[in-house]
């Protein structure tokens, strides 16, 4: 019971409202899900970082990396979607690791910065790279699920199905990771690190902590995207702009709870594909607008309305 | 040996159009602490201007070397009006909030201006040679090279000097250093920061749009050419240091003139040499190059 | 307890939100209309080379369909499409093959799509080939460089078409072209903007080069800048100290642009002898900057070499065109109305099949596949890829300005056969490159 | 008396800057020493040295028989060397009862430890605890930004104190506070620190306070210990007369203090 609190309740609940969603949902509801978990999960590590006042402009790094270590894969023979998310969150999070030891030392827009500057590295090495296609990527063939084979509609159903599970323990795990002492020594290194130090704990290895964290979801959802669009390629995985889509998701989503993540992701995705349907000449001006008016009235994320809400309930 | 002039001529060329393409963004982030993505609209909206004013300018029979102010006074338009509606009608209501929030207002509105400037020009490319032609071409090192490159050279020493006396030489430079300094005492000093930022942002944006309008007589002006420029100028403004003058002016130097090694010895790794330096420069000196001064901490 | 009530609200809400909108799915459409979606570029650098090109040759076609204006061979046919008109949703192809998949899937599930016909970039066609072919969604790719759409991603592709040749007919006829009229060239270079299409020209050139002329040597210093770098100096200056005297580009829009006026200034072009894939984007904008005497192609017998092609079809087209866009079409205008073209002949020739009826889409994708139509510049035949990929005649010249026009020509234009220039059905681009061109009927 | 804090020839320079130069200091347990000196005298530069978050130049720090030269401030701190701040760093945006817990965890957890939940009833009512023996409790629920600066100097130095240090190094404890107020604010961590019988070292500017609570003062002038003796003795010192606490400022301060009880300069 120690362990059940509302938002682990809430998040419960919406698992298995999904689950059952998943079999009546229309394809590209589904599929609009998917990469909303996708996103929302590079969302989420985001949020850890940002809970520890870090803020990555190239988080496109792990995901990307992710991407194409679970894509690569499939080059070689492997299908299975738990090899295939296993690896890519896997790399991402060596990556991460070894990385980590350099940016751990860097704060606010150097850490921002010094991120970018190495997912334009990786995406130069992709475009430079022609066997793996350059900048038109290759394609992931469908994946297996434990021998088990989908066709047709059934591989997105199940794909779904697959995604929604690991991200639901993620998510909650990551909920109650904030409760530890750990996790919440997330808070201390924002406001404070000088004294988390004189406390005797180490800020640099707090955000070693998250930094991993952080690129093993994003590197979990890189090799989601890959698997759910069936393709890889660095324009969408690995360059500047879709690092920036993180940021704009975990601002439109707020850092009041790890569940916002997903509707921000949610959301982020239904103004993009209605602004490309309605207003196919300027669908960046929709999308700048929406994350300008978000900056300004609603600053601390959709998740606000929710408090709101509950708060004039209450 | 001609090889060797002609990588440090094109070095220097390169060198100079990313200073003019840096150095707006580190004057706006060494005053305000922030990192400017709507610089990029800057420099698109700037050749835009550019390249409109000298298409009409060049309808008209008033001497040639007129054009050249058709240039100067399409970056102050833009600078000026984009400048002062974007300070004073969004920023302003975001200077308490959290600076990579800032850098996201700046993102979105970047993205909102790159839909602007296709209402307003449309999708087809303008161009705006003229002055290019005018000042024909100089042979060095036997190599024909085209004067209106080499004169930005010139001019990027001339905008960095510039402003590096106005910093240090005029009283308006010296508010601005203690402002850069420390805001709040500054604010308790008398200065008034809310004017200081205007104008700061203003000079910036000028300055961005100039490196657009310069440049506009060398390229297609199109969509999309704000985009590559700014991750081009933040490269070069971390390696140089944020906020630094004479930083970017030598990040863009040891970046333009790597660059222009790279092209002529070993043109299969131009796309890294930037970031690569990037990378290289911040894990030796995570501030950059020349790193601005920090009050005590505790 | 309360906590629980309250949290249980908030997921309601959003449970609810996603439900509704999942069963606002689903607009029926009018029984009389075909839907075609045609993604395009219509933002960002693609746009004015390509994209609204290729937007405005598909508006031109789709218009003349549903007012039944099309000049021969398709006069006989009625309006629309097997009777139906044509309901044209026009979108933009930016944001990446991700981006794209996406949109693909609302448009198929959402909007009730009967068929797409466009996307330009390898890249979206690489991604949008297994979601068509999954979603069994009838797909021309009007445009698209990248051979590996049928080589490696649909070996046996059902529901996706290409209805031009692919890049693989650029780097060989541009190769047989040089052979025939610079036969004494020392060796040769390039410069191709760093990414897929660039990297693929310079290979596919350079191996037909070393097919073709054995002993003219590559440059291993060929230069890769940045693409949307606008900024060749450094480029122009290694290009003008290398020794080969002849430079392949494959460069677009405004990177190219930027590229002819700083070489230009510089006298590049008198200096190099320039070989430009696809400068014909550019042609007919860039006037009289156009740099003359340099070899161009504009990826088959599209845009500029179609000037004079006198056929009711073309000559209706140019005129349409140019009285509606005030600049003649161009490569992009030609290949997206060639795509369109071919949706008209499989739905008019399938409902010809059933009798009249209009056809299922079996039946038009049976229609078009192994046909042989009527293009607007040649005739297109869909005879590789079990007659999915198209293969047309191939065409380079010289570039010159007429100066009594006053617009750009074609001079010492030479055609190649499809057969010549493709490699043979089942035959893999590449290896068929490095295997010596073997069955090439030229 | 044990000795628990040997400092031997320790000099700090910044480039051409002597911070610190020739420190010889013993400290014994239970110890109440003052440490005085004008500002830039090296006073924080010397509690900075020992606590680990400058690197000395050169010399010799150590602690309860360990060489603890060069370690990082959290070791130190593991080890048993606490301190508090001129300026209060707390988590500003959290409450008091937050920061304490935080305070707690940290310097209880190790380890697997560290992944269990912060909050535990037992944790709680130690804080609660703590929060009683620094008289802070009814700002149990205050947000840390919204306390007076009384309080949020507490704080500062109940979170310093949360480990039981052995040592602990206040800087300038009561900087910021009225003169009415100081007394109060150093019985309150006096009585505390008294008894977990803490050994404590305080940078003060007030001479009425190191009258009162020191037993021994450290005086420094442009960064040497120029005086170090039993506080009655250091205080007549004619060199600390000159050089820190300066005849004229002294009579003044008392001047004002005496006539309208305001607070003196003593930044």
């Amino acid at each position: 019971m120690r362990y059940l609190d509302k938002t682990v309740v809430g998040l419960s609940i919406v698992f298995v409202a999904l689950v059952f969603a998943d079999f009546f949902m229309a394809e590209w509801m589904r599929f609009i899900g998917l990469q909303s978990l996708a996103r929302g999960a590079v969302a989420l590590g985001l949020l850890v970082l940002w809970r520890t006042g870090l803020v990555s402009f190239g988080h496109a790094l792990y995901f990307g990396f992710g991407a194409y270590a679970a894509a690569m894969l499939t080059l070689i023979g492997y299908h299975d979607a738990f090899l295939l998310v296993f690896a890519g969150t896997l790399s991402a999070g060596v990556l991460a690791f070894f990385l980590g030891f350099l940016l751990r030392r860097y704060r606010a827009i150097f850490f921002a910065l010094l991120n970018m500057a190495f997912s334009m590295i990786l995406y130069g090495v992709i475009v430079k790279t022609e066997e793996l296609g350059s900048t038109d990527g290759f394609s992931v063939l469908t994946p297996t699920f434990l021998g088990y084979a989908p066709e047709g509609e059934a591989v997105q159903t199940t794909l779904f199905l697959f995604t929604l599970c690991f991200t639901y323990i993620i998510t909650v795990g990551v909920h109650l990771y904030m409760k530890t002492t750990l996790g919440s020594m997330s808070m201390a290194v924002r406001e404070n690190e000088i004294r988390v130090e004189y406390l005797g704990y180490s800020a640099e290895k707090v955000i070693h902590v998250k930094y991993v964290f952080s690129g093993l979801v994003a590197g979990f959802g890189g090799a989601i995207m890959a698997l759910a669009v069936g393709q890889v390629d660095p324009d969408s995985m690995a360059n500047w702009n879709v690092s920036g889509e993180f940021v704009f998701i975990t601002i439109l989503s707020g850092i009041g709870n790890v569940g916002a993540t997903f509707i921000g992701a949610f959301v982020f995705e239904l103004i993009r594909t209605y602004a490309f349907e309605y207003a196919p000449q300027i669908w960046q001006f929709i999308l700048g607008g929406s994350l300008l008016a978000i900056i300004m009235f609603l600053p601390d994320g959709i998740w606000s309305l929710f408090s709101r809400f509950r708060k004039s309930e209450g | 040996m001609q090889e060797l002039i002609v990588i440090l001529v094109d070095g220097l060329v390169f060198s100079s159009y990313l200073f003019m393409v840096a150095v707006g963004l580190t004057v706006i982030f060494g005053v305000m602490k922030i990192l400017n993505v709507t610089h990029g609209s800057f420099y698109a909206f700037g050749a835009y201007m550019s390249a409109t004013l000298i298409g009409a300018y060049y309808e008209t029979d008033w001497p040639e070397f007129g054009g050249f102010l058709a240039i100067f006074a399409a970056a102050l338009i833009i600078g000026v009006f984009f400048g002062i509606v974007l300070e004073r009608g969004l920023l302003r209501f975001l200077y308490h909030r959290d600076e990579h929030i800032i850098v996201l207002a700046t993102f979105a509105m970047f993205l909102v201006l790159e839909d602007v400037l296709m209402m307003i020009w449309g999708t087809d490319p303008y161009y705006a040679y003229e002055p290019m032609a005018l000042l024909g071409i100089v042979d060095i090192a036997e190599l024909t090279f085209d004067v209106y490159s080499l004169t930005l050279i010139g001019l990027a020493a001339i905008v960095g000097l510039g402003l590096w006396l106005g910093l240090t030489k005029t009283k308006w430079g010296k508010l601005l250093l203690a402002v850069i300094f420390d805001r709040e005492i500054s604010q308790a000093m008398g200065i008034n920061v809310t004017v200081v930022f205007t104008v700061t942002f203003v000079i910036g944006a000028i300055m961005g749009a100039l490196g657009g309008a310069y440049i506009a007589p060398t390229i297609s002006v199109s969509p999309g050419i704000g985009v590559e420029v700014i991750v081009l100028a933040f490269a070069v403004v971390v390696i140089g240091g944020m906020g630094s003058i004479p930083g970017a002016m030598i990040g863009a130097v040891l970046v333009g003139v790597s660059r222009a090694a790279a092209v002529h010895k070993f043109p299969e790794i131009e796309l890294f040499v930037i970031y690569a330096i990037m990378a290289l420069v911040l894990a030796i000196r995570p501030e950059g190059l020349f790193a601005p001064a920090q009050a005590r901490k505790i | 307890m309360n906590i629980y009530k309250r949290s249980g609200r908030a997921t309601l809400l959003a449970t609810g939100l996603a439900a509704a909108v999942s069963l606002t799915a689903g607009i029926a459409n009018a029984a009389d209309e075909v839907i075609m979606a045609v993604p395009t570029f219509l933002t960002g650098a693609g746009a004015p080379a390509f994209g609204v090109p290729a937007r405005n040759g598909a508006e031109v076609i789709i218009e003349a369909i549903n007012k039944g204006t099309l000049p021969a061979p398709y006069d006989k046919s009625g309006k629309g499409l097997a009777g139906r008109q044509i309901k044209a949703l026009i979108y933009d192809e930016s944001g990446g093959g991700a981006k794209q998949v996406t949109e693909f899937r609302n448009k198929v599930q959402r909007q009730n799509v009967d068929l797409f016909v466009g996307y330009i970039s390898s890249g979206t066609c690489a991604a949008i080939t297994p979601v068509a072919e999954e979603l069994k969604m009838l797909t021309i790719f009007p445009i698209c460089g990248t051979p590996r759409i049928f080589e490696e991603i649909n070996k046996n592709p059902k529901y996706v078409f290409r209805t031009m040749g692919h890049a693989t007919a650029d780097g060989v006829a541009e190769a047989h072209y040089v052979k025939a009229n610079m036969p004494g060239v020392k060796g040769y270079t390039g410069i191709n903007q760093n990414y897929a299409w660039g990297q693929d020209s310079w290979r596919d050139f350079d191996l037909a080069m070393k097919q073709l002329m054995p002993g003219v040597p590559a440059s291993d210093k060929a230069q890769w800048p940045k693409i949307f770098s606008g900024q060749y100096g450094t480029e122009i200056s290694a290009l003008m100290l290398s020794k080969e005297p002849l430079v392949h580009n494959s460069m677009w829009g405004g990177d190219l642009e930027a590229f002819i006026f700083q070489g230009a200034a510089r006298g590049l072009f008198r200096k190099k002898k320039l070989l430009f894939s696809v400068a014909d984007t550019s042609v007919y904008r860039l006037g009289k900057k156009v740099p003359t005497g340099v070899i161009l192609g504009a990826r088959g017998p599209y845009g500029i070499f179609a000037a004079n092609v006198d056929t009711p079809l073309n000559n209706w087209f140019r005129k349409v065109y140019i009285d509606r866009y005030s600049v003649p079409p161009v490569g992009g205008s030609y290949q997206a109305a060639q795509g369109v073209l071919a949706a008209k002949y499989a739905y008019d020739k399938a409902a010809g099949m059933n009798g009249g009826k209009f056809p299922s889409k079996d039946q038009v994708i049976a229609a078009l596949e192994g046909a042989t139509y009527q293009g607007l510049a040649a005739k297109v035949h869909m005879n590789r890829s079990n007659g999915h990929q198209a293969a047309t005649i191939h065409q380079i010249g010289i570039l010159e300005w007429d100066k009594e026009a006053g617009e750009p020509i074609m001079t010492k234009v030479t055609t190649f056969p499809a057969d010549c220039v493709m490699p043979p059905p089942g035959v893999n681009g590449t290896e068929w490159l490095k295997g010596g061109m073997k069955g090439a009927k030229c | 008396m044990t000795v628990v804090l040997e400092v031997r020839d320790l000099q700090k320079t910044f480039g051409a800057v002597v911070a610190a130069k020739d420190i010889n200091v013993t400290v014994n347990e239970h110890e109440i020493i003052g440490i005085i000196g004008a500002n830039g005298a090296g006073k924080t530069t010397f509690v900075n040295m020992v606590t680990g978050y400058l690197k000395p130049t050169s010399g010799h720090i150590e602690f309860a028989g360990r060489n603890i030269m060069g370690l990082p401030p959290r070791t130190i701190t593991k080890l048993g060397i606490s301190r508090s701040f001129q300026v209060p760093q707390v988590f500003a945006s959290e409450s008091v009862f937050d920061n304490l817990m935080m305070a707690y965890a940290i310097s209880e957890e190790t380890g697997m430890g560290l992944l269990s939940p912060l909050y535990n009833d037992e944790r709680a009512a130690r804080v609660d605890g703590h929060l009683g023996r620094y008289q802070i409790a009814e700002y149990r629920n205050a947000t840390a930004s919204t306390l007076p600066q009384g309080v949020r100097k507490l704080l500062d130095i109940a979170m310093a104190a949360v480990s039981n240090p052995t040592i602990l190094m206040l800087d300038e404890p009561t900087s910021g506070i009225s003169v009415e107020e100081k007394f109060g604010l150093m019985d309150i961590i006096m009585e505390a620190l008294h008894q977990d019988k803490t050994t404590v070292l305080f940078i003060e500017h007030d001479m009425e306070i190191v009258e009162r609570y020191v037993s021994r003062v450290l005086a420094f002038y442009q960064g040497e210990v120029i005086c170090d003796a039993p506080t009655a003795e250091a205080l007549i010192d004619p060199g600390v007369r000159e050089f820190v606490i300066g005849e004229e400022y002294h009579r003044t301060r008392t001047e004002i203090a005496a006539n309208n009880g305001g607070e003196a300069d003593n930044a």
